[in-house]
């Protein structure tokens, strides 16, 4: 199994054993939920927008140790940014789990999901929080789907 | 010229053969063609090595198996110029396509007193279905003419007459598998879109025939035949429109079209998954992208000269080697399908002795059976040409009408 | 033993593969079954010999396809010990031939008040086609429960109770794709007969695995899918009742399905034409004959008796020495499909980690997300087995998924 | 065209360019259709019965050569017979294209069609008229259709 420490870095390990703000959030002025249709993960994103800015969020859900961890990630990435910073963190995650490239340098703890891209099957359990974080903060009713064309 | 045309019947198997003793001339391409060696490997090779479930996998076959799929989805887009892959819906071919239409769109969008506009040279495919929607919605068909005599021609002149703003679908084939007369899609689809009609074209003798933009055609739906285009048999596809597909209710239910089940309620999945219940036939829809790169690479311009090219040639030569014969359909600027009637043979006798010959036609009313009737025709033989057919097959196909006139005189 | 027994694997070419460094352990048998190379040469001698259309054409190649597809129709009445061809018509697949029931019977025959039963371990393909029954015509839908607890058999004890005479339709799997569940198929098509309800049986996971006889059964509708029983990816079946098929309104139109086409009305042909509209998968019902003859040479009592040999070793094993794990499905008497949860390991987990080693399982809900709702679970871990799995691929299961514990434990 | 003439005797072309009792029979009192489906051929018989004897009978239609004389060929050996004469003649011929056999010594001119057994596709040619004749006779009233199992 040399490769699934690609995959399974300590850092997606740590935060699918102890996913950080997983919890519903009472201050939340929008939710999202995400689901992948194909192996019924489903996820729940609290999101306390004030003004253009995520000031809060947190998660709820099951889901394998990748969206699990990435969900987690997601929630200390985007806590405290604008939704315009927020669209440009995931931009270059996107890229990042089906490329494998790092497009910033400063990918910090994010970089841990890089080895996704090996697995493409995976990519999708990559994104599922930030779809439904980012459709929540954008206002967007529909509950995000790993099933749309786009990821 | 092109390299890929060099040794092109080399390509095929099927027609190294002798049929009765003589060298197959296989002249039924309007009922289906034959497959390429490449297309029969794509089948072998993913047998062999990558066969697996699509979409519920996360193994490394039914990652391959799901990757060659969504491929061919993005290759028939480009195929058809697509805006995108999602407009395109994996069917089991035109008959499917056009029921999926009839039902998913039809049902949800006319009632009593909508018209269905047809064309009365339709196959009984692009027929059938709008029937079974007119009964079940009250909607009732109406059919645009084809001009009196035997060019087959659309009679383009009652056009403004029949496309009224009651027509909510006008579904019309591109080129008619009887007659090779080729509509003016575009024109059709643009006089549909003026009404606020949606537009369906039958494209079963048209997608591997000659190039196919929807853009440019600007049609709503467009339904294809993959055994007709040297792809297997039992896959087709349908491209719809975006908007249109997205608000559309499913056809079928079942595993992968949905987001959600729960035991009294379910929820779909966005399109083109929506359409395709359960298993797909992943096998044939990978093989069908192979044929469109088989198609591509000898380019769908020059098939299309080459069909008009035998077509005329054939046309020509049977209306004066062949004395009395009638022939069907227009004389230029047709596909590559010829239809005749030899007077005193029944199709049924001609296509029996041509068999003795070596020459595979078809002889029957081609699902046409109203074109038929108003033809004064209870059937016609028929001889269809495809990118392997040569001028010497038509040498054989004129000898052997020959014969069977003489045969039946004498 | 059966001489056809030995030297099996070799049958399968995709078998004899790497994959990730590793031999490949294909465990995903109940999602689609791999091909012996009897079946993919079937498909290659069709299209390098015999391709044509079927039905409607006399010339020799269309004789010999239409008389082959043909004869698969009579392989595939054997092969179900139906009365005749006519109750067999050729379909894409279980959830194709599921629609075609719900659409073309239930739309005549159900109305507002009617029940539909179904039992709560239904694939969504024979949950959701019923559910969209239920909205056109106002039918509703009712459930036979499961047990309480993990081994998935139906509450039989709660039958009379739900089997009432409202019941119209009782559509039940043959064999459970999660829990490896055999249903009595005999009994409940007795008991929905009783109360006037037509029967609808699931076989999409037995039809490979056991002998199936429909007469002995005495079920009225029957859904076959050839993927998973050894056949090409797009083909299936549906044996239907001959005096139920024959009173039943088409499904698709178009094609092939008419006895009479008319430009505002049309006349069917005869079951099971009526149902088998525009142009069939002529080659994949072929190779779907040649997959029987292949299954019946091993035998499908002996296929039975190895799928339950390997799954009672998998389940004793899995369960004494994967510590913590929960066994879902019986442990005795069951099909070849093993469901687990590894408690902590989510199943998308498990099954990547299991690909590292060359084990190809399937995570997920299985198209069964209520069932999974009802168990307390979002997905789980399967294994599936099939004629061609040994218990050294059990060695190789065991040890993969100890291997993931120590992983993720770690 | 060898083996043509063994499908095309002189017999059957005969029959095809004059078939007899081509017409409508005014004292027919059952009458009979029957239609091919797949190429369109359709045919009417007359049939004029008198308790359980074909007194009379005649066709009309439009068909390939094998059908219009196999039809024709039916009305002049069917006149006169009852109705389990009739059928006994029918199943003669049955097997006979179907299978090349010629049961009865005594099939005379009907002979002439046992070269149809070579030809799978027309044996439908071979029957309708037939067919179309004893549904007539037994007042089945269905019209006969070649896409029935059985021919
Ligand atoms: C029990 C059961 N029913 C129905 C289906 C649907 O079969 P298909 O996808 O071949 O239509 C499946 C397989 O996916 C199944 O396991
Ligand atoms: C013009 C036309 N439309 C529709 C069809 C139906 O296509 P298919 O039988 O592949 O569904 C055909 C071919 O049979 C055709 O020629």
């Amino acid at each position: 199994m040399q490769d699934l420490t690609d995959l399974y870095q300590s850092v997606i390990l740590d935060h699918n054993r102890r996913p950080r703000n997983y919890s519903v959030l009472p201050s939340a002025n929008r939710v999202g939920s995400g689901n992948n249709p194909m192996c019924g993960d489903q996820i729940t994103v609290y999101v306390q927008l004030d003004g253009d800015r995520i000031s809060n969020v947190s998660f709820q859900g099951s889901g394998c140790a990748i969206s699990k961890a990435s969900a987690s990630l997601m929630t200390v990435n985007l806590k405290g940014k604008t939704i315009a910073e927020a669209e440009a963190i995931y931009a270059n995650l996107h890229q990042m789990v089906t490329t494998g490239k790092v497009v910033e340098d400063d990918m910090s703890d994010l970089a841990a999901l890089a080895g996704v891209h090996q697995f493409p099957a995976r990519i999708k359990c990559a994104t599922l929080g930030w779809h439904a974080a980012l459709n929540a903060a954008k206002g967007d009713a529909q509950p995000a789907t790993t099933e749309k064309p786009s990821d | 010229m092109n390299p890929a045309w060099q040794n092109l019947r080399a390509d095929f198997p099927i027609l190294n053969q002798q049929v009765n003793g003589q060298a197959l001339v296989y002249l039924d391409n309007a009922a289906t063609s034959q497959k390429p060696q490449c297309v029969i490997d794509a089948l072998v090779n993913y047998y062999q090595r990558d066969n697996a479930n699509v979409h519920r996998g996360i193994h490394t076959l039914s990652m391959r198996a799901t990757f060659a799929y969504e491929a061919a989805r993005e290759r028939s887009a480009k195929f058809l110029n697509a805006t995108e892959p999602g407009e395109i819906v994996f069917t089991a071919g035109t008959t499917d396509s056009i029921n999926l239409v009839a039902n998913a769109w039809g049902d949800k969008n006319l009632k009593a007193g909508d018209i269905i506009l047809l064309t009365e040279m339709e196959h009984h495919s692009n027929m059938v279905p709008w029937q079974l929607l007119a009964q079940r919605t009250g909607a009732k068909l109406r059919y645009l003419p084809v001009v009196a005599g035997d060019t087959g021609l659309l009679d383009l002149t009652q056009l403004a007459q029949v496309l009224t703003p009651e027509v909510k679908i006008f579904a019309f084939t591109h080129v008619s598998n009887t007659l090779g007369v080729i509509n003016p899609a575009a024109a059709l689809c643009a006089a549909a879109k003026k009404v606020g009609a949606i537009s369906v074209i039958d494209a079963a003798q048209s997608a591997g025939h000659m190039p196919i933009d929807v853009r440019a055609m600007d049609c709503d739906f467009l339904a294809v035949s993959g055994h007709k285009m040297c792809g297997p048999t039992g896959v087709g596809l349908l491209y719809g429109r975006k908007a249109l597909l997205e608000a559309m209710p499913p056809y079928r239910g079942g595993g992968s079209m949905i987001s959600n089940v729960e035991y009294f309620e379910s929820k779909w999945a966005p399109a083109p998954q929506k359409f395709e219940a359960g298993t797909p036939n992943i096998a044939d829809v990978i093989a069908l992208a192979r044929a469109m790169d088989y198609l591509d690479d000898l380019g769908r311009e020059a098939i299309a000269q080459h069909d008009e090219k035998l077509a005329a040639l054939a046309y020509a030569r049977l209306a004066s080697e062949i004395p009395g014969i009638r022939m069907l359909g227009p004389a230029h600027h047709r596909s590559g399908v010829i239809s005749f009637d030899l007077p005193g043979v029944h199709a049924h006798d001609v296509v029996t002795m041509a068999d003795q010959e070596g020459v595979a036609l078809r002889g029957g009313h081609h699902c046409n059976q109203p074109l038929m009737r108003k033809l004064g025709l209870s059937s016609t033989s028929r001889a269809s040409f495809y990118l392997y057919n040569t001028e010497a097959e038509i040498e054989r196909l004129v000898a052997t009408l020959q014969k069977i006139q003489k045969f039946f005189a004498g």
